[in-house]
């Protein structure tokens, strides 16, 4: 199923794209970060178990066990630090 | 009159207007407000300006939700949140948080409220741009993580 | 640059003029204002002006005092107390504080600490003058004492 | 000795006076309290015991055991009602 994903800030950067539309057969969060970990690189360092970063499905935060479906917007970002 | 607004956008605010605004209601007594600046230290030293980024759709989402949570728990007259994005230079103003009541309390403890959800919830990021030119990304501090959760 | 300054006195005040004013220290990163204002429902309905009375001298001594204590308990840039005195119309504002820090938790607690002062120490009267023309000097409340007394 | 007297709000109102010179012999603010309250009237009613009331010798609040100095500045007033 397709799910558009959206980085900011620092993860923006690190994966040098702020968007892209990917075709996964991921049922979780925890398994779509899985999936994007295993691009290696920035992805693993930066997706890593114990690294601070936070995921939004359809605008909410939400922990790895939030379940997905087609159509999703995923964003993945590290904590805020606006005001 | 729009009483409770969440705008986030580049524009620059007259925080002294807004206040005159919504000190007009014949029922507000007390009318609070912060204005956070860019300052000079932050992570780092001698920042020039602020990039200041967000995730249009979610943060405006969140922000009319916090705002609606603060009336639940004060006895509000209004809210004003006005949270800039964009490059801002030293010295200017970042965002603007205004709440009215008819008593002091109300006002002071709501305005401190959504500021904790500002710093430490909605989707905005700061990244320091230095005299030199380099810029950072501001990692996310443990003191604000803990001001947000007295509210919970 | 006066950045510790009380003011008492009939003059209005332009709320955003001082904020913009005091934000320009570039050490400052949290501006915290508050404004009160003549509201419609007093200890009497229907208020259509407040009589501000005060004791000159011990007035400014007083709020002198309670400035260099906030000073002495927060980390502070700046401190602006502006009180008008004289007859103030439904909708005017009374008084001005704005307080400066680098952060907003200092900022936050001493504003609203001089603010407990001003409404439970400080020597300052008012009596509300009613739509009728009808006048009578407010009585002190309870849940102002009490506000005063967190800070003791 | 000489005092200056100072009377605000609804005091100043009940006493007819903002202010007066009171050559008196008292020499703790309780006393001069207790003498004024042998005028009547308006007097006696507002200074009685168990009124709420403020005394500020000199600018200073104080309480009743304050001792008084040839031209002290006396001042009493309602609690305060500012802001």
């Amino acid at each position: 199923m397709k799910l558009n994903l959206l980085y900011f800030a620092r993860l923006k950067d690190a994966f040098g794209r702020d968007s892209e539309t990917l075709d996964s057969e991921a049922t979780t969060v925890g398994a779509l970060l899985a999936e994007l970990r295993t691009r290696g690189d920035a992805w693993t360092e930066e997706l890593a178990e114990g690294r601070v970063f936070r995921v939004a499905l359809n605008q909410e935060l939400v922990t790895p066990d939030a379940m997905l479906s087609a159509g999703d917007e995923v964003a993945i970002f590290p904590p805020v630090t606006g005001g | 009159m729009d009483t409770f607004t969440v705008r986030v956008d580049a524009a620059a605010f007259d925080a002294g207007q807004e206040i005159a605004r919504l000190s007009a209601d014949p029922g507000v007594g007390a009318v609070v407000s912060f204005v956070g600046v860019v300052r000079r230290h932050g992570d780092g030293d001698d920042i020039a300006a602020l990039e200041l980024e967000h995730y249009p759709g979610m943060t405006e989402k969140s922000l009319a939700a916090i705002v609606a949570e603060a009336r639940q728990r004060w006895p509000l007259s209004a809210v004003l949140i006005h949270h800039r994005v964009g490059r801002l230079a030293l010295g200017e103003p970042i965002v603007l948080v205004v709440t009215t009541s008819a008593h002091r309390a109300a006002a002071f403890a709501a305005c401190e409220f959504l500021m904790d959800y500002l710093k430490t919830r909605a989707p905005f990021w700061k990244k320091e741009i230095g005299d030199d030119g380099r810029s950072h990304w501001v990692e996310a501090k443990a003191s604000d993580e803990g001001a947000a959760g007295r509210w919970q």
